[in-house]
């Protein structure tokens, strides 16, 4: 039995094709049904950042567990290599997109000319040259980082030589910490400063937690998507109950801190912090609850049970949902600074631009699926990834 | 089940399972040893001290210690932040590793969570301890009176008195429940009457039937399932006390899972502090092994981290603010007359874990200790800085003022260190330190001899 | 008066084997006593899933309930206060209490259940068959109805390498 | 029904049986007419009553139920008339202590004074009061008060005192030796009257008037330019360029209420006002004025005197007539000499020095502007400080010399406050009979062979005639506490007249001023108006006719031709707005107020110059000796004149109660003396370091604003072209202004305050006043400096700009109301939260002291009670009263509206709350609407600058909406979006940059 080497065939490559193609389409719709300039750059930047998230959790899924020593996601692993695979290309149109004059459309500080004095007191980080030094280095260390550590990944497989795994634990650990401070100052850059006057401390990791719940429906949806398609035989209901707790899990994690964030300034209440939320409510009120809902409501009381997790039934819808849930918020997060309350929407641009997003990324991600078999047999926890079962 | 050769054993020795009963049950036995009277003699000593700081300030009033209009709190609150946040490790141990199926919890989680629930009472002390009026602190409770009169539910102290009181109690059953089988071991192995008619008692009847342990293990799962989140809740809404105010310093919306983070680390390294000694004391060296303290010393380098990235966080964003007051706030915080207390937390917290970095160092007994102690140092003055500092210059320069401790309120301090002490050397007299069952459950996969019982 | 017979081993694996043998055989075991759960034992044993897990949710909703319940009523209906020009029903504020109570009826409702449910409990009584079942042994009892033979089933027992087959009566 | 009045105030007393009680019966007078009304009115049902009753009563019980166990309470056995339980009366009468004067009202309550209030009736103090004004009700109940007459300490009665003394006083005066009568200041007619007398029935009595903190040098001048020792009426509100060389007519200087009064008219740009004067002064020591002034000039004392004649040969060039001799002016003088040329006839030029050369200067200055008459009235004239030094020397000398027989003093307190204490007390071993009426036991009255104690004016009957024409009457509006005796019927008594003195009084008024007033029928009519109202004004003017001239000052010039000005080190002593001349220095109340510049309190101290600090290198709080006499700490004081020290006078009392003893130093010893007139300074001190220090208590440590934009401050100019000018951030605030929640509207009332900061002066008023309303403790010196004092209504005082020539600004600073108050949301005990009316309000007997609302207030005027400060706290034996403000007497200045707070409870101010029930509850009465303005708030009533403004936010015609409807009007912190409920007009100062 080889369903473990995975072969991209025809049909799913005209899929994503497709979608590019319908994404590229509602862009060129948009600009002539007048969406106007701003609308559509701050949908190239949300699906821009979203998946750029997608390929990033992939590599954090990875390397967070090699540092752990667990065992049993070895059977995946790969999958969240593949994701990972998208974070050169995705950080490659983010750096065009703001060449593009992205940046100047839509980031107020970048309007030097007329800057109140609250901006001027920022200018020494909110500067053009500044900012992309940060961008630069970003995606650099995030593009490096990803492809030695799949290199590390696929020697490893070629003998199972412990040195390789040795590597890994160090990549990994880099990783993690990089992204630590990075995934942060990235949100701070790119999406806090769209709002340049507002400012909250929690905002990174806020941003870091919608990224962890919608990466983790994403790689659930690739796994289960392979499954349908009758690979990865391996992976039983055991490991999807796994994916399908931390889906779970990190649903509430972001609950949490949006409570946090909410509610320490509904509570205080002080005009240069309110102001992001009663723009919000004035323009968003609908998108408002139902990203509560989607993100929080949903997961948590349809994945509360056992079964739930393990039954693809309940699962992939739930990830499906999540997975809209946060580009949601991340519209909530992005539109009123970009746009303003009156000229956002969702129509033809807002849907097909991500529909042409996710085929790339769904295109990246199993291109180079198919350059490898699907789970590296000589991992020495790939026997205890194979052999797991456990009562809860 | 498989488990990996590469995988160090957890349990040191090849031992069968009456050893480990034997070997747990040991320190319960027989007559104490001079160190444990000298260690309670010193223990009680500080409680007594403690005892007569309380006589003080309840008589004389909170004028007994250093406060004054401006800054109304500053020893109390910071040590009852300060043994929250210890009283976190325990249930983080035994809870989240739980979920995350982290075999080695089994060896340390018991006294862990003992170790919680002291320390809870440590911290519980001092929101009462710092009422004006702690005769009539009843009127906290929501209970139903002539006048009709409530509490305010928009008070973060309000819900302390929720957040604690459920951490509390869930703990105690959670650490109960867990102890059930253990006791009934205690009993079984109990020579004399009394003690096994008490134990008898205490184990609540326990057969060890198969029915018994399969709902046994799924309580333990959902109590788990729910201490999760109740540990975060709790350190966060203690950090709500701060974070809901207007206070510059106090209101930053990171608190929250800053204070989670913090609240861990602190705790794990108070797990080390303990731990060190107690294994050799009680000689357990074979199953709180070098491994363990490793991985509990990977779990500080990562909380110490995050803890670190918040403090950056907020110095940066406080900054980028703009606003003045934000701004002198962290100047205040740096470069001010509390400077000194400020680095010192720095030098604890942030840079002294990642020493754990070097795997010489987070192997190294020594070493370990003495960064715990470092650890638990900085961690109380991370709170010493976010009270004081914040209060002592906020608003209006003109109600600035300094602080100075005075022997009422470190004797408060002290005291619960006694209490906490007293009551740990208690605990290791009257039950099993470690978890006799869940190490016997894993000790076919972990043990060192598995090779031997393992059929492939 | 009823018979019955009890038999141990010493290693769980052991165990499992035997029970396997002997439920093959067509005995019936009532129960197994052993020093920490042996993961599946309860397939063999044919135990169906707690329902425990219902009643902490079921206790955590009402807890839930309760507490936000309460405190609308007090602040909307029982005595409404103008706090810091907050409104009467601030939700926001209501969300720990309300949590914190969840929490505590989920877990309390369990736990309680749990013991009554197994009949456990400060100082319950119950027949400790072998003091070394907390210990190292792994003990099955198998209840003897009148018609069937003690001794049939005891070869049983010992074919599956049981050890201390004793038969046992309870009055 | 037949209108009901109340019936004379003897009436109140419970025992009757002295027999000079019983016939005051048929005098008749009315009390406010508000109080009036409210209990006549016939739509006055049971309910309301019983309403008004329980308000009371259960405010009475709160203060002494809870934590405090019940103390005496008994009850009525005949109700007397005219106490209503639970209603407080007001009486007119006259607060003169011989240093200041000032009308008042004194709010009774259950037979208790326990509060004073200034008199709107009279034209003088204008409804105004002081810092000593208001607390002068706790001396009243002053532990440290002659309870009996006394012979050489031991107690005796009156009739023994009297035959004793007067056998004395016979024998002296038939041994012909002199009878020296020595008092303060008598401006008491019918007392004058009273000693004529007296002096009639002994030959060789004379009257020696002793001032502790004379004016004799203006007398003198006066004397030589005029002809007459007098001093003038000043109308600072009729200047529109205001000179003050070292006069802080603001906090000390001779009637500084009155001068309040006049100042804050042309000072206030409100309701319109676009005109305000200019205030130039010239000053050493940072003083309560000069930190108000416009311009403040640092000025060493000892170059004053040549700065004026400088000044004064300038204005005689600009004028025409030239001086020889002098060194030439400095620019600035001769700036302010065209500046001044520019006002006649509009100017005002005072000097606050004893010397008698400066007066003449002075004199000649206002003379060529043109000023008297027009800023200076000489036919009204000043009654007060009459004291002429050189007489009370010559007293000495006599005593010294055996000739004085028999020396009665008067309330005054030379051993103390005398420069030469010592030889006074010298002599008064010498003195055949000395006998002191005073009324707090102190120095002089320990030295006296007899102490016949006075009563406290609270008892007394008494008149006033403040300024030629302005009568005023004090009536008792208590019984005697102790068993003492009115001086004036000692002195009546002595020479064989047996009337009691109130009945002297109504003698002599109706003698000599009944007939001032035609508008009554009957005396008795007239009697019972002015006694209602309190004051009394005549019109009278002074007769005798002044004119000018020069020849004395023209000596005083030739005198300076050719002088150069010393470069000493100056010591400069002072009487702060506290204790004064130490006078009441054992009132608490006074010893705990802040100085509005040092913001010190329970001592004196020196202040020194951070320049001349630097040079000493003397640091804060360093223990610094003057001319090896007294040994101070040194506070380094910024705006002090580099060479000029300051010491207060007032301190180190000795034989007197608890809180003065031993607080501070005696500095009366350092004063000088100039042509025979006591000098307020003394050039030349020799200064040295000690190496110890010695902690002064500071109600304030941080004296930066730190750029931050609390106090915002503009110029006359930019605010005539832009009425906005200072206040921008207020409107960029209004504008960023956004909520999470919607605004709570309160239907009905909205209470609100708002602050003018042009005419706040800081003089500390409005502190006394709310103690004494609200009960607020006194924590003692070692309390203060652990920072734990308690007011509720603070003086914030800030610096600004060059540390050695800053400007200075206040910001009076109590509970802000805030709608979207940051305490209440934190209290778990729900012990405050905000009133339907927009109050911000404290349930004690709810709070359990978490701290937590104080720690969140932005603003810092929650106050908690550390320590059991009151007495009510439930344990024994844990009291923290260091003043004895707690003892059964201290304790009957409480007032029984206010709850009394136990340790460990948060307290604040309330807006008075227990005003706004009060007059709700009458305007209730009478059915009808609360007028603006009718409730006033203790701060706001204490303030003679009437700089606080309390009204209905709700009612846009209000008063307090007017203000803050100016462009003037922001809110402190508005940025954190508070809401407050009080509004801080904009400090405007008259200044060209």
């Amino acid at each position: 039995m080889d369903n473990l080497t995975f072969k991209l065939d025809k049909k799913l490559i005209t899929i994503f094709l497709v979608m590019i193609a319908v994404g590229l389409l509602s862009l060129v719709i948009g600009y002539f049904t007048g969406a106007g300039g701003n609308r559509i750059a701050a949908n190239l930047l949300l699906n821009n950042y979203y998946f750029l998230s997608m390929g990033l959790i992939g590599l954090f899924f990875v390397a967070v567990h090699t540092i752990a020593e667990s065992g049993w996601q070895t059977s995946m692993q790969r999958v969240g290599e593949a994701m990972s695979a998208f974070i050169p290309v995705g950080g490659l149109l983010l750096v065009l997109f703001f060449i593009l004059g992205g940046l100047h459309a839509i980031y107020p500080w970048t309007h030097e000319d007329h800057l109140d004095e609250i901006l001027l007191k920022k200018v020494a980080y909110l500067n053009v040259p500044f900012f992309y030094i940060r961008l630069v280095v970003f995606l650099g260390a995030w593009s490096l980082l990803a492809h030695f550590l799949r290199k590390a990944s696929l020697a490893l497989d070629v003998n199972g030589d412990m040195q390789y795994l040795k590597k890994m634990r160090t990549l990994s650990a880099v990783f993690v910490v990089v992204f630590a401070v990075t995934s942060v100052v990235s949100s701070w850059d790119w999406l806090m400063s769209l709002d340049p006057h507002w400012f909250s401390t929690l905002y990174g990791w806020y941003v870091f937690s919608s990224m962890l719940a919608s990466g983790f429906a994403m790689i659930i949806l690739v796994v289960s998507l392979l499954k349908n398609m009758g690979y990865m035989t391996h992976v039983n209901d055991e490991h999807m109950h796994d994916l399908g707790k931390y889906l779970f899990g990190f649903s509430i994690f972001w609950a949490y801190l949006w409570f946090s964030q909410y509610m320490l300034i509904w509570y205080a209440n002080m005009p240069e912090e309110t102001v992001y939320f009663i723009e919000r409510h004035k323009y968003f009120t609908e998108v408002f609850y139902v990203n509560l809902f989607l993100n929080f409501v949903v997961p948590f009381l349809l994945l509360m049970t056992r079964r739930a997790k393990r039954v693809s039934g309940v699962l992939v819808p739930v990830a499906i949902i999540v997975f809209i849930g946060h580009w949601v918020d991340l519209y909530m997060m992005i539109m009123p600074g970009a746009v303003g309350g009156e000229h956002a929407g969702i129509g033809i641009v807002e849907v097909g631009l991500t529909i042409g997003y996710l085929g790339l990324f769904g295109l990246v991600t199993f291109w180079s699926l198919a350059k490898a078999p699907l789970a590296s047999k000589k991992h020495p926890y790939y026997k205890e990834s194979m052999e797991y079962h456990t009562n809860y | 089940m498989y488990v990996s050769p590469i995988r160090e054993p957890l349990i040191k020795g090849s031992k069968d399972y009456s050893q480990v009963t034997k070997d747990i049950l040991a320190p319960m036995a027989g007559k104490p040893s001079k160190y444990w009277y000298m260690g309670i003699t010193l223990a009680g000593s500080a409680a007594l001290f403690g005892a007569w700081a309380t006589f003080m300030t309840v008589y004389y009033g909170i004028g007994t210690w250093g406060l004054n209009k401006t800054i109304g709190w500053a020893w109390d609150i910071t040590n009852f932040v300060w043994w929250v946040g210890i009283g976190h490790a325990g249930t983080f141990i035994s809870a989240i590793l739980l979920l995350f199926r982290q075999r080695w919890r089994t060896s340390i989680n018991r006294s862990a969570e003992a170790m919680t629930l002291m320390a809870i009472a440590c911290a519980g002390f001092f929101p009462l301890i710092h009422m004006g009026r702690l005769l009539l602190g009843f009127f906290i409770l929501p209970y139903p009176n002539t006048r009709d009169l409530w509490v305010n539910f928009n008070s973060p102290l309000l819900w302390d008195v929720f957040a604690i009181t459920t951490y509390l109690l869930v703990s105690l059953i959670f650490w109960y429940i867990g102890l059930i089988p253990d006791l009934g071991t205690v009993r079984d192995k109990a020579t004399n009457k009394i003690r096994k008619a008490i134990y008898g008692f205490l184990s609540f009847g326990w057969t060890g039937s198969a029915r018994h342990w399969s709902r046994h293990e799924t309580v333990s799962l959902i109590l788990a399932g729910l201490a999760a989140p109740l540990v975060l809740s709790v350190h966060t809404i203690v950090s709500f006390d701060f974070a809901t105010s207007v206070i510059p310093g106090w209101h930053t919306t990171i608190f929250p899972p800053y204070f989670v983070s913090g609240a861990v680390f602190s705790g794990f390294a108070m797990v080390l502090t303990l731990l060190i000694v107690a294994r050799k004391a009680l000689n357990l060296e074979d199953y709180i092994t070098v491994g363990h303290i490793e991985n509990m010393n990977k779990v500080i380098i990562i909380t110490g981290s995050i803890v670190g990235i918040a403090y950056i966080t907020e110095f940066f964003i406080a900054w980028y603010s703009g606003v003045e007051y934000e701004m002198y706030a962290f100047i205040n915080r740096a470069t001010g007359p509390y400077a000194w207390a400020y680095w010192i937390m720095m030098t604890c917290n942030v840079i002294t874990p990642q020493l754990f970095w070097f795997k010489k160092i987070r192997t190294n007994l020594v070493a370990t200790f003495i960064i715990s102690i470092f650890v638990n140092i900085g961690m109380w003055f991370e709170r010493f800085v976010i009270v004081v500092t914040s209060l002592h210059r906020d608003y209006l320069p003109s109600s600035w003022t300094m602080y100075k401790p005075t022997i009422v309120e470190v004797g408060l301090y002290v005291g619960t260190l006694g209490v906490f002490f007293t009551l740990f050397l208690l605990f290791i007299r009257v039950f099993p330190v470690i978890a006799i069952a869940e190490v016997k459950s894993v000790l076919k996969a972990t043990g060192e001899n598995k090779k031997d019982h393992h059929h492939e | 008066m009823n018979k019955y017979i009890t038999a141990f081993y010493n290693d769980e694996e052991d165990l499992l084997k035997g029970l396997k043998q002997i439920k093959a055989k067509g005995v019936n075991v009532a129960d197994v006593l052993s020093p920490f759960p042996v993961h599946g034992l309860d397939t063999v044993l044919g135990l169906k899933r707690s329902k425990l897990t219902r009643v902490a949710f079921t206790g955590g909703a009402i807890g839930a309930l309760l507490g936000f319940g309460f405190q609308a009523w007090v602040f909307t209906k029982a005595y409404p206060l103008n706090f810091g020009g907050k409104p009467f029903l601030s939700v926001p504020s209501f969300m720990p209490v309300t949590f914190e109570l969840a929490v505590l009826f989920a877990a309390f409702s369990m736990v309680f259940a749990f013991l009554i449910h197994n009949k456990l409990g400060p100082g319950a009584k119950t027949v400790i068959h072998d003091e070394r079942i907390t210990d190292d042994r792994f003990l099955l009892v198998i209840n003897l109805d009148e018609d069937d033979d003690p001794h049939s089933i005891e070869d049983v027992l010992a074919e599956a390498g049981a050890h201390g087959i004793t038969l046992k009566k309870q009055n | 029904m037949e209108k009901k009045y109340f019936k004379s105030i003897e009436e109140l007393r419970i025992d009757t049986s002295r027999e000079n009680d019983i016939h005051a019966a048929g005098d008749k007078f009315y009390i406010l007419d508000a109080q009036r009304e409210a209990l006549t009115l016939p739509s006055t049902t049971r309910r309301d009553f019983l309403k008004a009753f329980g308000f009371t009563i259960a405010s009475a019980a709160v203060a002494t139920s809870c934590e405090q166990p019940v103390r005496k309470a008994i009850p009525f056995l005949i109700q007397p008339e005219g106490i209503i339980p639970g209603k407080a009366s007001y009486y007119a009468s006259t607060f003169y202590d011989g240093i200041d004067y000032c009308s008042v009202l004194v709010k009774v309550r259950d037979g208790r004074p326990i509060k004073i209030e200034g008199n709107s009736l009279s034209s003088v103090t204008k409804g105004g009061t002081n810092a000593r004004t208001q607390a002068s009700v706790l001396n009243l109940y002053d532990n440290a008060r002659h309870k009996n007459p006394s012979k050489n300490g031991s107690e005796i009665s009156w009739e023994q005192l009297d035959s004793e003394v007067i056998a004395k006083i016979r024998e002296a005066s038939s041994s012909n030796k002199k009878i020296v009568i020595l008092t303060s200041s008598v401006i008491s007619p019918s007392t004058n009257a009273a000693i004529n007398d007296f002096a009639s029935a002994f030959a060789g009595t004379e009257l020696v008037t002793y001032d502790a903190f004379p004016a004799s040098g203006m007398l003198d001048a006066n004397e030589s330019s005029f002809g007459v020792p007098f001093i003038p009426s000043y109308r600072f509100d009729k200047a529109d360029l205001i000179v003050s060389f070292d006069a802080d007519f603001l906090g000390s200087w001779l009637s500084p209420v009155e001068y309040t009064k006049q100042y804050i008219v042309n000072r206030k740009l409100v309701d319109g006002q676009r005109k305000m004067s200019r205030h130039i002064h010239f000053e050493g020591a940072m003083s309560l004025t000069g930190s108000n002034a416009d311009y403040r000039v640092q000025l060493r004392p000892s170059h004053q005197k040549m700065v004026l004649a400088q000044l004064l040969s300038e204005l005689r060039q600009q004028s025409g007539s030239a001086t020889p001799g002098l060194g030439d002016a400095s620019n600035d003088v001769k700036e302010l000499a065209k500046n001044l040329m520019q006002h006649k006839g509009k100017s005002l030029v005072v000097c606050g020095s004893n010397s008698r050369d400066e007066q003449l200067l002075v004199n000649e200055i206002n003379q060529i502007l043109g000023n008297y008459g027009a800023t200076i009235e000489t036919d009204i004239q000043l009654k007060t400080r009459q004291g002429l030094n050189h007489r009370v020397t010559r007293l000495v000398e006599e005593m010294n010399a055996g000739k004085v027989g028999a020396l009665i003093i008067m309330d005054v307190n030379p051993l103390y406050d005398y420069p030469q204490a010592a030889q006074f007390a010298q002599g008064l071993q010498k003195v055949g009979m000395s006998i002191a009426l005073n009324v707090i036991s102190d120095e002089t009255s320990a030295a006296t062979t007899f102490v016949g104690p006075d009563h406290h004016y609270l008892e007394a009957w008494n008149d006033a005639e403040v300024k030629t024409g302005f009568y005023s009457l004090s009536q008792p509006a208590i019984r005697p506490i102790f068993n003492t005796r009115s001086a004036q019927e000692s002195l009546l008594k002595w020479s064989g007249n047996n009337t009691d003195f109130r009945s002297y009084i109504k003698a002599y008024w109706q003698k000599n001023l009944f007939a001032a007033d035609n508008s009554y029928l009957s005396f008795e009519s007239f009697w019972n108006a002015k006694l209602h109202d309190g004051v009394f004004e005549s019109g009278r003017k002074e007769t005798v006719a002044v004119a000018y001239t020069a020849d004395a000052v023209n000596k005083v010039l030739a005198s300076l031709a050719g002088k150069t000005m010393a470069d000493s080190i100056d010591l400069v002593l002072y009487t702060n707005v506290g204790v004064g001349t130490g006078k009441h220095a054992n009132n608490p109340w006074l010893q705990e107020l802040p100085d509005p510049v040092t913001k010190a309190c329970w001592d004196n101290y020196v202040m020194i110059s951070p320049r001349l600090a630097e040079e000493l290198n003397i640091s804060d709080e360093q223990l610094v000796t003057i001319n090896d006499s007294i040994t101070l700490p040194a506070i380094i004081q910024p705006g002090q004149e580099y060479k000029t020290l300051a010491v207060a006078l007032g301190y180190g009392r000795q034989n007197t109660g608890v809180p003065a003893n031993g607080v501070g130093q005696n500095a009366y010893p350092l004063l000088g003396s100039e042509a025979g007139n006591i000098s307020f300074y003394i050039a030349g001190v020799a200064l040295s370091p000690q190496n110890s220090s010695y902690p002064v208590a500071r109600t304030q440590s941080h004296h930066s604003l730190e750029g931050r934009e609390l106090l915002r401050e503009t110029t006359l100019e930019e605010y005539l072209e832009n009425p906005q000018a200072g206040n921008e951030a207020h409107f960029e605030a209004e504008h960023h202004k956004k909520s999470m929640y919607p605004k709570v509207e309160f239907d009905g009332m909205h209470w609100g305050m708002a602050i003018d900061m042009n005419a706040c002066t800081g003089c500390n008023a409005c502190v006394v006043a709310c103690s004494s309303e609200n009960n607020v403790p006194v924590v003692g010196k070692e309390q203060v400096l652990a920072s734990r004092e308690m007011h509720w209504i603070r003086i914030d005082r800030y610096y600004n700009g060059d540390i050695n020539d800053p400007e200075v600004v206040r910001q009076p600073v109590m509970c802000q109301h805030c709608d979207n108050a940051p305490c209440e949301n934190v209290c778990p005990v729900a012990a405050t939260t905000h009133s339907n009316e927009g109050i911000n309000q404290m349930a004690y007997n709810r709070c359990i002291g978490t701290r937590y609302c104080a720690n969140n207030c932005p603003y810092k005027v929650r106050r908690f009670n550390f320590l059991d400060y009151t007495g009510a706290d439930s344990f024994k034996g844990n009291r923290m009263d260091p003043t004895e403000m707690t003892t059964d007497l201290r304790r009957l200045v409480l007032n029984p509206d206010v709850t009394i707070r136990a340790k460990g409870v948060i307290e604040k101010c309330s807006f008075c709350v227990q005003r706004i029930q009060e007059k709700k509850l009458v305007a209730k009465t009478e059915n009808r609407e609360l007028r603006d303005g009718e409730i006033v708030p203790a701060c706001a009533q204490a303030c003679a600058a009437e700089a606080i403004v309390f009204g209905n936010l709700n009612d846009k015609n209000s008063k307090v909406s007017r203000y803050f409807a100016s462009e003037r009007n922001y809110h402190l912190l508005e940025e954190v979006h508070t809401l407050p409920s009080v509004g801080y007009l904009t400090k405007v100062k008259n200044k060209s940059v």
